[in-house]
């Protein structure tokens, strides 16, 4: 047998790939016993979270899934055996042998299976919530930094305003308003004026479009007429899917595309503005044709997805979820307000550093300098506060089901459950317990975990 | 292609240079009540080859006319001609494009290399960013430079914070030259670094021009450093130039009292000498560019100061043989 | 530094003790500010010249109240009863009330014409002696007594004074105030068998309150003219909306009349503090006709919304008598103390679905009748409901004026016929199996979000999982959303297939409960009965049932009229099958052995009736010592 | 400092206004209105109509705004009169502080609701905030200053441990425990009523045992979360601090460790507590609906959700103006608060 056939050069240990100060921070949150023991416990959640039943390959096989970790289903009535104690067995209608491990509920159902299956609700709220929140603030907060004065300036403006609104019944008031239209917009129909205004919109746009590439010369004329063709199929595109397609597509990937196209939409209108060939080369007259019928028909498309697409779609798919959907947008939606006076405050920091100025000089576009030089700077404590939010966040959660506006019913969350059963703490404790056992163990979790990032991500807190 | 009277190529022709920062008031509707002229209608140019010192104290704006020459900030006003274009009304591509053309060095080698990229992403960004090199030529594009400035080329994947202050600043100078422009802007590339670091920085500076013909806009506000790297020197004050001429003629027969005063503050390696000549310390404190004086901007602090000098700014005229300078006092 | 900050501190602490030792807190007084709208007039000069103008100008009065605090409260050892009000009463006037909490505060402090006497549910006296009806039925003389005073509570001396006699006018005033479309009554709707009645709250052009058929013969004397002759109509004398109330404090405090101090009352309590959303005193009347059998001297009301925390309140001799809570009743049938304090006693509310009887498949009344046949009420009572509630098979509860038996007519639990309807349904359909059914149809059972409600969805989404084989969704919305979604003008695809509701009596009488709800287009008829499309535009025209419910309002003879409502209900839960009744209620309460108490079905508690043990209550919970 | 106050109350206008207008509308936007339903009964078009009118429902909503905005006698003269003539409220309009009637609590306005729940709820509030600063500040202390000992790790893990307790799950055992077990305290209601001292003030005749037994509960239930998430910041922001230069001077200095703590670290490691303390009260003087409804207090909580849940759209708005304006109220302490503890940070 041959030896070594290729025994690595020195050069080549030379160039290895060095510790990033992003692996110097994992290597010292792996050091932090308490925030290792979260992240493993919190590993377990998601783990229960993804194998609760087989709703993974069932969605694949089109079965209904089956419980794989929770020994029954969330929402397994059993009226032999209603309000019975852990570790109780009975015999089901059925004459299945059944037993309860942590006791049932009021309609008999395992109180341990709806506590393994509230993982998903609770969990969803928390990393939805979180990921909302992060993204708008990041995006929000970067723009408002980096571009500065007076966009800066109505930006910030806009936040202080947000931040005399009241939270709490922001959400409430939004919650209500989300879940009202849950039922009513199942049925919306089309209306007349959407497709007034992008019947319109095409015969100005089309007006607009031979104009220009009457007056252009052949290079950008032939571009013009590549985009409005590429405008029309989209929208017939768009058409065939509002209408036809709506039906049978899944509700997750016909929204998607519509939003897709929607934005390939307003890509197109923002790379052509960009190029500012037209404002240049053409008439006055057709220009203006020509953006105003590219306005209204993008507006009429957008609309007409919206009205009968997005909205539809969304509470669709809501309705698949449980009506968590929504909770996820209203808590995200809220919560950004502070992570982008954050992000603002770091950009603003980060904006002023040499590197920057040195992404400029060498000709750096500014989503590049955004995207590669101040947001992975910033990030860090970003993700401090937000995993230090997400208890805040389950709460939140947990208080809009004690107000019945949390999730649909049978759907389980651990608010839920607590609400529901916390007035017969006295006579059944064991219904209130295992939930409130796993929102505060796993609060408890994520509160750790965000110690222990702050510590690795900030070594000069430890000693 | 320009050709100035004395027979050099123009690279970099500055008129009239003006950046104005604005002072703001107001919470919701913000309303300008003043502005901070850093720099004030300024015109030179640069030789194609040669390195133009600039030299003033801190704030004074040295480094703003770099920034602004380069358009990393706009000019409030005048003209910036690189070669024949007028990079005052460039924007977006085009000036993107021009960019490979020009290159600037910063100051500060801790914060001007990106902590949380490679040395390999650093240096190689110019040239991704336009296109030049990818994948593994962009990787031994890298290599290549960092063996020009005297680092192992091996260190594509370390991060900045592995290195000392010189190789850092070996870095920058590496990132610079990566797209091989005509000219770099070096924004006091040196003074951030130990003495002894100093000197090697600088030699390679001029290893590096000698090499591929580069021309510099060497700011510093060490006089000495400037006198050594540069072939022609302009002093800065608040905001314009008073005094721009040859290296040997400013150190020789320096004519506006800032360059006297300037020139006098620096040591002298002969300690004779250095305890044998007369030195003038200014009195009084730079006043504001906010709010700069009427007449000469040196006018408060100038010893010769004459009537005129507080009401009239005086003209930035070739005194004679190239040696420009801006006093009333000066003919 | 420091000290300084301390001894700061300091000097407020001891200023605040100081304050707290000096104030003699011995009378307090209050005053209630009270909007008037006065006309002045005004002498100004303008221009040299003197004009008189007229003002209108707002005037704030004060009415000032002086309480005495006493410096160490003694013990007010009076038989006092404490209770749980529930929630904030939304009014104490009559002619806004439509609440039950607000029912028993002013069914307290107000008399009607006559009473639903508590325990058997009959008209009988009260305010009124007796009455005259003439020949055609639609002419009620009342005659009324003469010894029931308006009396004010003065808040200055806590005593209670007689102003005047409860005359026929006050009478007059208050139907006519109830029914004045500025006054914005929600009940106005139940006098519109006045004559005129709808027309002067409609504001139709030309009827004026003179023209409403109620007058004052004489001080004692109130003749109320009918539109059609309403057998009923004693049942709605009772009504709050027919209380006499008094015109002069009405007209003086407008909005604020209720308030205590300020509020003229005639019942046998007198309202002597509200704190809004706290709680509610009321005392006996000492100047009651019948004050001597008045035994509760004091009423305590909580508002405590939370209903395990009132539980626990009793548990703990906060309050003398107390609803269960679901989750507690097996607690309470099982604990040995407890279970001799209970008592479930049924209440005129009855729980149903209602089906959308244009919505497919529901417009079939087989599938109605499968779905309404497989609900086993007495399993849903047993397992989740639990308060011995009375499983429905017709909609008016026993103690309802023409209310069939339950269990005797209508729909109730019958598995077989359940399964051999809907297997017809699906043979004419040609749907192979129940999957297909679903497939097809999707139903949804729809509720307001509410545990109890989801409760029983739950179990009812089970039975019909059981016998039907089939699964319908079960979509919750919030109360008034719901509401919105369940009227008969929904566009029908945003209709649930089946929703539920209850309704509770507020006279006896059936016309209150078939007529005023399931009438084809005089009633709610949130079930779209008789509708010509799905979304309920137009109607096809009366059938049987909205004959005999439409005809039974004018018939006299009472057990005529009991037949046909027995015929109405019959056809309305069996043969047009077109809501599904599931229980009628129950009172699961628990009360403390001192309490001697009724539970009314239709109508308030009435305290005066009730006695209380004061000295075994201060007994059992050490208060007063 | 006094001109940057000014300037930030000024502020305040537009951000109330927004708050008002985008209430108003999306309230409005929520389907089901405040008087079509009588409890379960649908009532004839006729009786809502005559409701409606005497808010002023059928307005246009312009008018609807405008009215409760600016009051009728601007907007609608002849209405303003007839309503005069009916003895009825006329809007006197938001700028002269009139908050509109209740629909759901006829005969009362929604300044005599706010009167009677703000103080109980802000009495609750500030006492559950002075707990928590009493047991949050020294805690965090402590555990920073024995960073890594047993005592630091007891305290961070209760700190976290209670602020991962919902007080759902808190207030039902403490009731059981404290209440019906123990029989210290009473289950349920609060300790004075209105007319409150000073508005919102209890009396002091009632300041007295059964005062204080009825608050130990809920002021519990809601302090100790709160304690919890101050002692942590405490903690985390002391450990900051004494980490600086100037501690690391004062102490080569050979000042005493208490005094450097007291004076010179604490102050400044107060800041972040400072910055959670404003929108912290602001929330809890304006009750909070789970400590309140179990306790059954009658504090300003319940209206947030049941008034949504009635449509009653003036209580709506009124308690949401009110809670916004505690809260910049609170906000701007907060920066206030700031250059007491920072005398680097200057407004101007």
């Amino acid at each position: 047998m041959a030896v070594a056939e290729a025994t690595p050069t020195d050069l080549d240990i030379l160039a290895r790939k060095e510790r990033s100060p992003l692996q110097e921070s994992i290597r010292r949150l792996l050091h932090h016993r308490v925030a290792v023991a979260s992240m493993c416990f919190l590993a377990l959640v998601v783990a229960v979270y993804v194998f609760a039943d087989n709703s993974l390959f069932a969605f694949l096989t089109g079965k209904p899934p089956q419980p794989l970790i929770a020994p029954y289903r969330y929402d397994g009535a059993n009226f032999v055996a209603v309000n019975v104690p852990p570790g109780s067995r009975a015999v089901s209608t059925k004459g299945e042998d059944l037993f309860f491990l942590l006791g049932t509920d009021y309609l008999g159902r395992d109180v341990l299976s709806r506590t393994l299956y509230g993982t998903r609700v609770s969990l969803s709220v928390a990393i939805a919530a979180a990921t909302v929140s992060m993204l708008v603030g990041l995006v929000y907060g970067t723009i408002s930094g980096y571009v500065g004065g007076r966009t800066d300036n109505i930006m910030m403006r806009i936040v202080d305003f947000l931040y005399g609104f009241p939270f709490l019944i922001m959400v409430i008031l939004l919650q209500t308003y989300f879940k009202a239209l849950a039922r009513q917009g199942s049925s919306s129909s089309t209306p007349i004026l959407t497709l007034l205004v992008g019947a319109a919109g095409l015969a100005v746009y089309f007006g607009g479009a031979s104009g220009l590439t009457r007056e252009l010369d052949s290079r950008h004329a032939s571009l013009v007429q590549q985009l409005f063709w590429a405008q029309i199929g989209l929208g017939v595109l768009h058409l065939v899917l509002g209408y036809f397609a709506g039906e049978s597509l899944p509700q997750v990937v016909y929204t998607s595309l519509l939003v897709l196209i929607g934005l390939a939409h307003l890509g197109l209108l923002a790379l052509f503005v960009y190029h500012g060939i037209v404002q240049k080369h053409a008439a006055r007259s057709s220009r203006t044709l020509f953006f105003v019928g590219e306005g209204l028909f993008v507006v009429a498309l957008l609309l007409l997805g919206v009205r009968i697409n997005v909205v539809g779609g969304i509470l669709a798919v809501n309705k698949k979820m449980g009506g968590m959907l929504l909770l996820f947008i209203a808590i995200g939606l809220i919560n950004w307000i502070g992570m982008s006076r954050l992000a603002r405050g770091q950009v603003l920091s980060y904006k002023q550093k040499e590197f920057v100025e040195a992404a400029h000089s060498v000709g750096a576009s500014d989503i590049r300098i955004i995207g590669r030089h101040l947001v992975p700077n910033i990030i860090g404590p970003l993700i401090v506060q937000e995993t230090l939010a997400i208890p805040g966040y389950i709460f939140t959660e947990a208080f809009l089901s004690f107000i019945g506006l949390g999730v649909d019913s049978p759907t389980p969350s651990w608010g839920i459950m607590i609400s529901e059963c916390y007035p017969a703490i006295r006579t059944y404790p064991w219904q209130t317990v295992a939930p409130a056992a796993a929102l505060t163990l796993t609060t408890l979790a994520f509160n750790f975990l965000g110690d222990g990032l702050r510590d690795a991500l900030d070594p000069r807190l430890k000693e | 292609m320009s050709e100035h009277s004395n027979g050099k190529e123009v690279l970099v022709r500055v008129e009239g240079l003006k950046k104005y920062f604005p002072i703001t008031r107001g919470v919701v509707i913000q309303r300008e009540v003043g502005a901070v002229k850093a720099v004030d209608d300024v015109s030179f140019t640069v030789y194609r080859g040669e390195t133009l010192g600039l030299v003033g104290e801190s704030g004074c704006g040295k480094s703003t006319t770099g920034r602004t020459i380069l358009q990393l900030y706009r000019p409030t006003g005048g003209n910036v001609f690189f070669e024949d274009v007028n990079l005052a009304t460039l924007k977006g591509g085009p000036l993107r494009r021009m960019r490979r053309r020009m290159q600037m060095i910063f100051q500060d080698p801790y914060a001007s290399l990106n902590p949380r990229m490679t040395v390999g992403n650093i240096i190689g960004e110019p040239l991704e960013v336009h296109g030049v090199a990818t994948g593994k030529a962009r990787r031994e594009r890298v290599q290549e430079l960092l063996a020009l400035v005297g680092l192992n080329p091996y260190f594509v994947n370390r991060y900045p914070h592995e290195f000392s202050g010189g190789q850092r600043q070996r870095i920058g100078v590496a990132r610079a030259l990566a797209l091989q422009p005509d000219f770099i802007v070096c924004d006091e590339p040196i003074s951030a670094l130990d003495v002894s670091i100093q000197a090697q920085v600088v030699n390679l500076l001029e290893d590096l021009q000698n090499k591929f013909g580069l021309t510099y806009l060497f700011i510093a506000h060490d006089l000495s450093m400037v006198r050594h790297i540069s072939d022609r020197v302009a002093v800065m004050y608040l905001g314009k130039i008073v005094e721009l001429t040859d290296r040997v003629e400013l150190y020789e027969r320096p004519q506006h009292p800032y360059t006297v005063a300037l020139l006098s503050a620096v040591p002298i390696p002969d300690p004779i000498a250095d305890s044998q000549r007369q030195r003038i310390i200014l009195e009084g404190d730079v006043p504001s560019p906010a709010n700069p004086p009427p007449g000469c901007n040196f006018s408060t602090r100038c010893w010769k100061a004459i009537d005129i000098c507080f009401e009239q700014d005086p003209p930035f005229i070739d005194i004679g043989g190239g040696h420009y300078c801006a006093c009333h006092l000066v003919k | 530094m420091f000290n300084k900050k301390w001894s700061l501190l300091l000097a407020v602490v001891t200023i605040a003790s100081l304050l707290a030792a000096c104030t003699p807190a011995e009378t307090k007084v209050e005053t209630v500010v009270v909007t008037q709208i006065v006309k002045e007039t005004v002498t100004v000069e303008i221009a040299g010249t003197t004009q008189t103008i007229e003002v209108t100008k707002e005037v704030p009065v004060e009415v000032t109240r002086v309480i005495e605090v006493e410096k160490k409260p003694a013990f007010d050892d009076r038989v006092t009863y404490d209770f749980n009000l529930g929630t904030e009463p939304p009014t104490a006037d009559p002619a806004l009330t439509t609440d039950t909490t607000s029912v028993e505060v002013t069914g307290n402090i107000f008399v009607g014409l006559t009473l639903i006497e508590p325990i058997n549910n009959d008209v009988v006296p009260y305010l009124a002696t007796d009455w005259d009806i003439s020949e055609d039925g639609t002419v009620y003389t009342f005659h009324l007594r003469d010894d029931i005073q308006w009396v004010w509570w003065n808040p200055i001396t806590g005593d209670v004074e007689a102003q005047r006699p409860v005359t026929a006018h006050d009478v007059v005033y208050g139907v006519k105030r109830t029914l004045d479309p500025a006054t914005a009554s929600d009940y106005s709707y139940v006098l519109y068998i006045i004559k005129n009645g709808m027309a002067f709250n409609t504001g139709e052009e030309g009827v004026t309150a003179d023209d409403v058929g109620v007058v004052a013969l004489d001080d004692y004397t109130v003749e109320f003219t009918l539109e059609y002759a309403g057998a009923y109509f004693p049942s709605i004398a009772s009504m709050w909306v027919c209380f006499p109330v008094p015109q002069e404090v009405i007209e003086e405090f407008a909005e604020k009349w209720t308030e205590p101090g300020l509020i003229w009352t005639n019942g046998p309590y007198v309202m002597t503090e509200w704190v809004h959303g706290g709680n509610m005193r009321l005392e006996k009347n000492p100047l009651w006709v019948d004050a001597d059998s008045v035994q509760i001297e004091v009423v305590n009301g909580y508002m405590i919304q939370e209903a395990s925390t009132a539980y626990a309140m009793y548990l703990n001799n906060e309050v003398d008598t107390v609803g269960v809570p679901l989750p507690e009743i097996d607690g309470v049938k099982a604990d040995p103390v407890l279970s001799k304090e209970y008592y479930q006693a049924p209440v005129a509310c009855t729980y149903y679905y209602g089906f959308v009887n244009t919505k497919p498949p529901f417009d079939d009344v087989r599938v109605r009748t499968a779905f309404s046949a497989a609900i086993d009420r007495q399993t849903l009572i047993d397992q989740v409901t639990k308060g011995g509630q009375i499983p429905a098979t017709t909609f008016a509860p026993p103690g309802i004026f023409g209310a069939p038996e339950p269990g005797t007519l209508g729909l109730g639990y019958d598995p077989d016929l359940a399964v051999a309807s809907l297997a017809e349904f699906m043979a004419e359909k040609g749907l192979a199996d129940t999957a297909a059914f679903t497939a097809t149809y999707d139903p949804v059972l729809g509720h307001n979000t509410s545990e109890g409600h989801a409760r029983i969805a739950a179990a009812i989404q089970a039975m019909w999982a059981e016998h039907l084989n089939l699964s319908a969704r079960v979509e919750n919305q919030e109360w008034k959303v719901y509401l919105d979604t369940i009227r008969k003008d929904t566009p029908v695809e945003e209709a649930f297939h089946v929703y539920r509701l209850g309704w509770c009596a507020d006279y006896a009488d059936q016309n209150n409960w078939v007529f005023e709800n399931f009438h084809y287009n005089e009633g709610s008829n949130d079930t779209r009965r008789q509708c010509a499309d799905p979304n309920c535009g137009s109607f096809i025209g009366p059938a049987e049932f909205d004959t005999l419910v439409k005809e039974a309002q004018t018939v006299t003879d009472s057990d005529e009229r009991s037949e046909m409502y027995a015929r109405a209900e019959d056809i309305l839960a069996r043969e047009e099958a077109a809501i599904a009744n599931i229980y009628h209620y129950t009172t699961v309460a628990v009360t403390k052995p001192w309490l001697q108490r009724y539970y009314p079905s239709v109508g308030p508690p009435y305290w005066a009736g009730w006695t209380l043990d004061w000295e075994a209550k201060k007994a059992a919970t050490g208060i007063g010592q | 400092m006094t001109k940057y106050i000014v300037r930030r109350t000024l502020w305040f206008l537009p951000v109330l206004f927004a708050v008002t207008l985008f209430t108003f509308v999306l309230m409005r936007a929520i389907p089901g209105g405040p008087f079509s339903y009588a409890g379960d009964k649908s009532l004839p078009p006729q009786v809502v109509a005559n409701i409606e009118a005497k808010y002023h429902l059928d307005w246009p909503m312009w008018k609807q705004f405008a009215s409760y905005l600016l009051g009728d006698d601007i907007v609608d003269r002849a209405a303003y009169e007839e309503s005069l003539a009916l003895k009825r409220r006329p809007s006197r309009g938001l700028i002269r502080g009139d908050l509109g009637p209740s629909f759901r609590y006829r005969g009362q306005t929604v300044n005599d609701i706010v009167a009677t729940t703000l103080p109980t709820s802000a009495q609750l509030g500030l006492m559950a905030v002075a707990l928590a600063l009493v047991i949050g500040i020294p805690a965090g202390t402590i555990a920073a200053l024995k960073q890594n000992s047993a005592i630091d790790y007891m305290a961070t893990f209760s700190a976290v441990f209670f602020a991962s307790i919902p007080s759902v799950v808190l207030s039902p055992i403490l009731i059981y425990v404290f209440a019906l077990r123990l029989n210290w305290f009473p289950v349920a209601s609060w300790g004075t009523k209105p007319p409150y001292f000073l508005g919102f003030l209890p009396q002091l005749a009632h300041l007295n045992l059964t005062f204080l037994k009825h608050a130990a509960l809920p002021v519990f239930a809601l302090g100790t979360g709160m304690a919890a998430g101050i002692a942590r910041l405490t903690r985390g922001s002391l450990l900051q601090v004494i980490r600086e230069d100037y501690i690391r001077t004062a102490r080569a200095k050979g000042l005493k460790e208490r005094l450097i703590i007291v004076r010179h670290a604490l102050k400044n490691s107060m800041i972040p507590v400072a910055t959670i303390l404003g929108p912290l009260i602001a929330a809890v003087v304006t009750g909070t609906f789970i400590v309140e409804q179990i306790f059954g207090i009658n504090g300003m909580g319940k209206h947030f959700v049941q008034s949504i849940g009635n449509r009653d759209y003036p209580v709506i708005i009124g308690v949401t103006l009110i809670y916004s304006v505690l809260l910049v109220i609170g906000n701007l302490m907060v920066d206030i608060t700031y250059a007491w503890l920072d005398p680097r940070i200057r407004y101007d």
